[in-house]
């Protein structure tokens, strides 16, 4: 792989399956729809053809069963990667994900590893309707014990899938179709330890910080293009491991920029923007704010079928745009773009 | 020691049961309400598909095209008061349930006057009026709410009967067995309908499990059951009578297996012949197990109907589809209030209490 | 029911299955261990006995069919009660739950509504260990479509599960055996909408908050008392309602004390008490906060068994006072008090 | 039509299966190995026991008191390099594969010298030099981690199997039927056995499912399986030795259905006569189906021991037990850092990665 190749996220993800598999025979993965050309997009492109139907194996419709099947593989020697080509098939599994593998090392004195990485995949929009659509990192986030990565960028796609799968830890990588084709130049792989990774500063700035992950921080990125226009500097922390969680990086940014604005994509009550939100201004004195911190998050509500509906319901550059402006422009009113459309300030 | 099951054997075999079908003396009026209803349901799903291709239709839509004979077979035994689940692939259970033809095209689209009212396109159906409960994508999870809307009708005591449709993969989620014991233990008045087409997505059975036929499970959960030639509309129709019957009468839950063949993909309008083991050698011969050709065929030779008949009706069946369609083109979509007022019950707002 | 009788929580909870069962006969209740003598404690003692097996039914060990069942046929006229003995059996049924129980409403066009309230027993400590000792009420409480709510009070006890059952939305009421002895003399029977509650003032105060919810509460109102003799004025209010969540009551008493302290039983990264946290800060200008916000939680980590760990495992009364006391003593240690033990600071 | 699976007729009868117990010319030196492996599980567990009553013991304890001859039989086929998974009552299958008693003992008091460090205690027991891998109370679910050391076996090319603990009630759910689902479709080596007693908690078979034997599942599967008197040692170990032969040779899974009965409560000494369907009536006769006493009268009959003997190896194995125990009494509990340094595999605090 040339020094700086440009790559999508989505490439970027077969890259990193195909290196694990290359160099490490004690990785196999299993999965639905491994063996078909659409289930998992491009990601896995005749994985199973190039390494076998033993390493790549394609399963039956049992999620439970499965995730803890990886799990049993993974205390006997291999490094399983167990595939959900959604995250909204991964609740059928979420006994085998909370009850036994996040708490496997610890309630076993800490002497047995589930040495598993389990990838789930974010497929929402084109009208699929509420149970074909969730985000629920936050959820499995809660969990300790199950560290959780989600890759915002083509390098992070690649590399974190690396540093997750060759780690000794549980892992839950969860990638998003609406990041798989965003690129850029990506340097040689650079296998980081997962437990040193945390949250990066993706753009400098001085007068607003920007918390995203996965696509939320694509979102932040073009966001902070449209605030400099405006004359506004936003800096941007992709936030990429969010379980267990590092709040430096965020908190001296915060103390720069005085303000904070998560955007997330999941739900709000619970939900990972106010996990940010609480644990900065846990930690530094509030004086430091200079004005309230604000969170963009999907509205409390399933998503919705009909695309008249579904249009406004996942957050939008115009979303933060409109809570952030006002913060410069207090005297204007805070209706200035259209796509705001279904404001979540229906909230009391 | 071993056991070993039937399997489906000629069942599965596309080169078997192309002929007419045999319609054991139903009256020829019935036949024919069945026959017209396998074509509307053939029809409607051949201008949802087209509606797919023109990129008119967006929510991901998983047709029935070539197994009509099985929601008309069993639908032909229920009422509008037996309570009727679906999964990812359920046009064909809700039309032949009864559920209205608008209500689905206008869903599709996503418009306000959906049977869904646009919440849930083709993977959320409802029809209250005809007893067709609901239908979702998560593979087997409406059977265990088949089995609490059979647990109802017991308490109502009024013969009403609850009916899940699943598939051969959905046999292989944990929550299916769970719900057949269940059922059994408590001798609850629920029919389980499995339309086995061989097919999960673009695997074949033979890849998923240890044999091609599903009831098994529903011997060893010591339920009723009867395999049949999916295809065959009066065959299904009869293996349904005596299963619901039981049911009605008290006697415990019953289990359909239906063998059957999907002629489109698994999602979408193409036939996606190069997926999956076998597809492309089996899928024509498939095609002569139509279960509406084999029907007007016995029809024909009972001298009910004869070729002008049939192509007059289709093209009638045609022109009627091709004008509700229109109509649902032109409804209005939901308004952007009903994403936060259809999350609970009275329509408050989520969040937006108004304290 | 006599005016003001004095009644435990544990008491209080078999009156309103008492109530429920008298007055609605489209009420039924369906869980495992119903007719045992000890499984679900005295809270359903000998109701099977007196309304029968045929409305009180113990269940195979099927978690996700049961509620699933529970669901179903609260579709068709009956207002089902499903009751998991432990919130942690409750992981099982993830997907009746939150896929689709929480979206049937929404997904259908808001017009089938199921009218099923599922009832889970917090059941920890006695060197239960990891899987039989969680909280996961935040967990659900993300869920849009699934209204969530805990009694701290024996009068909530009752009034709130029958409240959630008269509710047709779907409802997770969580009662924690903690809580079980805690007596109050309690009014007649007010049915007041589940929608139209929220948090409660339970004990009026002027400088600090303090919120809770379930057995965090009765952890609030001991840790009052104890603030009262250090000349400290704590107002204790009870979150109820976890979901959909209401901030004014809370937001009012932050104006007025200018500090925020959270507990919660449940784990910290996108736990209850971050979502307090960032619900009242997002929507009070910071300049009213007189400190940052504390929470208290568990620590990130599954349940220990040994009694020693176990000891200094689940958030205590001094755990309270040791954020709250150095706000008014500023130059003391913060090392006031010895539960303190194993102290949750050990964060970054 | 209706499937009826053989039930467990006299197998299930309490006041049959209590003779003393063919030994089909198994080596008395076997034999006796046997009967001290089921002796010393029997008073470690009332040592157990004792304990709880005594209050020193504060984690439930599932006691398997009379239904030692199920992990005895199966463990005589197994080595230290296959994989074995337990559940909530697992004192027994711990011990018979060859876990430390000192370990156990520790670990239900909770000591950092436990064979979980204390973390886990009675519930969660792990051995890994003798190839118990793991044992936790959620029901069935460490049968699916089971089958994947299966898989791990089936690519380790080695011979090894996997073995899997469950109970009747564990049947019940659906993670058991993906799980077998799965081993059967993919030929894997595991051992599913399941010890069924009859009761789940407080509820008898006959309340749960619509049959009392669990093997019908196992038929439903296409997997090989055996029904035995779970308290028949040599008829455990005959039927686990032809089923592990065929694993270790390729041919896929097996399933062992031992019937069995416990002495003590569902959880905890208690009798728990007074709970549960028939259990008051039922109790004295099981007790005469006594694994260890059957196999003792064996080995009298064929003059390996006498009375003397028994008594004497009685007494010395409960003089060892207390010896193990009063260690582990003195034995110091895990350092309060623990709690944060055993949830990663590092030891790294949780959250407190130092930045
Ligand atoms: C819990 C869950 N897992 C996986 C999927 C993806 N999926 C959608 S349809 C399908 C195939 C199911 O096959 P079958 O039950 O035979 O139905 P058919 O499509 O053949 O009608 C799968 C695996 C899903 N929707 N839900
Ligand atoms: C998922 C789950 N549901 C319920 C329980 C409560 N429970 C603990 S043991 C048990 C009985 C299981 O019966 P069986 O599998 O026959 O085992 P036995 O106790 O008879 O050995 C139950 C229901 C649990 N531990 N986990
Ligand atoms: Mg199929
Ligand atoms: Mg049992």
């Amino acid at each position: 792989m040339k020094q700086t190749e440009t790559i999508s996220y989505c490439a970027a993800i077969l890259e990193g399956f195909t290196y694990l598999l290359e160099k490490h025979p004690d990785v196999f993965v299993i999965g639905q729809g491994l063996w078909s050309p659409w289930y998992v997009g491009s990601t896995m492109k005749d994985l199973d053809i190039r390494f076998g139907r033993d390493r790549i194996m394609d399963t039956p419709v049992s999620e439970d069963a499965t995730t803890a099947i990886a799990a049993g593989a993974s205390l006997c020697g291999y490094r399983a990667i167990m595939v959900h080509p959604r995250v909204d098939f991964m609740v059928l599994a979420a006994n085998a994900l909370v009850n036994q593998i996040a708490k496997w090392s610890h309630m076993l004195g800490g002497q047995s590893h589930p040495k598993v990485t389990i990838r789930a995949i974010v497929n929402r929009g084109g009208e699929q309707g509420a149970q074909h659509s969730q985000a629920l990192h936050s959820w499995f986030a809660h969990i300790p014990g199950l560290r959780v990565v989600m890759p915002a960028t083509a390098l992070d796609a690649r590399d974190l899938l690396i540093a997750s799968v060759l780690c000794d830890d549980p892992v839950l990588y969860i990638d998003d179709r609406w990041c798989y084709e965003v690129e850029e130049p990506i340097s040689a792989i650079d296998v980081t330890p997962l437990e040193l990774q945390g949250p990066k500063v993706l753009r400098k700035g001085e007068d607003v910080t920007l918390v995203g992950s996965s696509f939320s921080t694509q979102l932040c990125l073009k966001a902070a293009g449209e605030l400099l226009s405006h004359g506004i500097s936003a800096e941007v922390i992709d936030l990429r491991v969010l379980n267990p969680i590092r709040y430096e990086v965020i908190r001296e940014s915060v103390k720069k920029t005085g303000r904070l604005c998560v955007v997330d994509g999941s739900w709000r009550n619970c939900g990972m923007a106010g996990e940010i939100i609480a644990g900065v201004l846990e930690s530094v004195h509030p004086s430091i704010l200079l004005d309230s911190p604000r969170r963009i998050t999907l509205p409390e509500a399933p998503a919705p079928s009909s695309k008249a509906l579904e249009a406004e319901y996942y957050p939008s550059v115009g979303h933060i745009l409109n809570e952030v402006l006002p913060w410069f422009r207090p005297s204007k009113s805070s209706e200035i773009y259209s796509e705001k459309g279904n404001s979540h300030e229906t909230y009391l | 020691m071993t056991f070993h099951f039937p399997t489906l054997g000629d069942l599965a075999n596309s080169e078997k049961y192309g002929e007419p079908i045999a319609t054991h003396g139903v009256p020829s009026d019935r036949l024919l309400r069945q026959l017209e209803m396998m074509m509307l349901i053939r029809v409607t799903e051949e201008v949802i598909a087209e509606g797919v291709t023109a990129g008119i239709i967006h929510c991901p839509c998983h047709l029935a095209i070539g197994q009509e004979a099985v929601a008309v077979g069993v639908s032909e035994n229920l009422t509008h008061t037996d309570r009727v689940f679906g999964g990812h692939r359920s046009h064909s259970h809700y039309l032949a349930q009864g559920g209205a033809l608008y209500g689905l095209l206008a869903e599709v689209l996503g418009k306000e006057s959906g049977c869904s009212k646009g919440m849930g396109g083709s993977m959320h159906l409802y029809d209250k009026a005809s007893g067709f409960m609901g239908s979702v994508p998560i593979v087997a999870a409406t059977v265990p709410l088949a089995v609490g809307a059979g647990l109802a009708a017991k308490k109502d005591n009024r013969g009403a009967v609850a009916v899940t449709y699943f598939g051969d993969g959905a046999a292989e989620e944990g929550v299916v067995h769970e719900s057949m014991n269940f059922a059994a233990a408590f001798k609850l008045p629920v029919l389980f309908v499995c339309e086995n087409n061989l097919f999960s997505s673009h695997l074949h059975i033979d890849l998923r499990q240890p044999s091609n036929s599903v009831a098994r499970f529903a011997a060893a959960h010591e339920i009723p059951y009867q395999v049949v030639d999916g295809n065959d509309v009066v065959a299904v129709s009869e293996a349904t009578e005596r299963l619901v019957k039981r049911a009605r009468d008290g006697e415990g839950p019953g289990f359909l297996e239906a063998v059957t063949y999907r002629w489109r993909g698994h999602v979408g309008p193409r036939e996606d012949i190069d997926v999956g083991v076998q597809r492309k050698s089996d899928l024509p011969l498939w095609k002569r197990r139509d279960p509406i050709r084999r029907l007007a065929e016995s029809l024909e030779t009972l001298g009910a109907v004869d070729a002008d008949w049939l192509e007059r009706r289709w093209s009638a069946i045609r022109a009627k589809v091709t004008s509700v369609w229109e109509e649902a083109i032109l409804a209005p979509y939901p308004q952007s209030s009903a994403t936060l007022s259809r999350v609970y019950a009275n329509g408050q707002l989520t969040g937006g209490i108004q304290a």
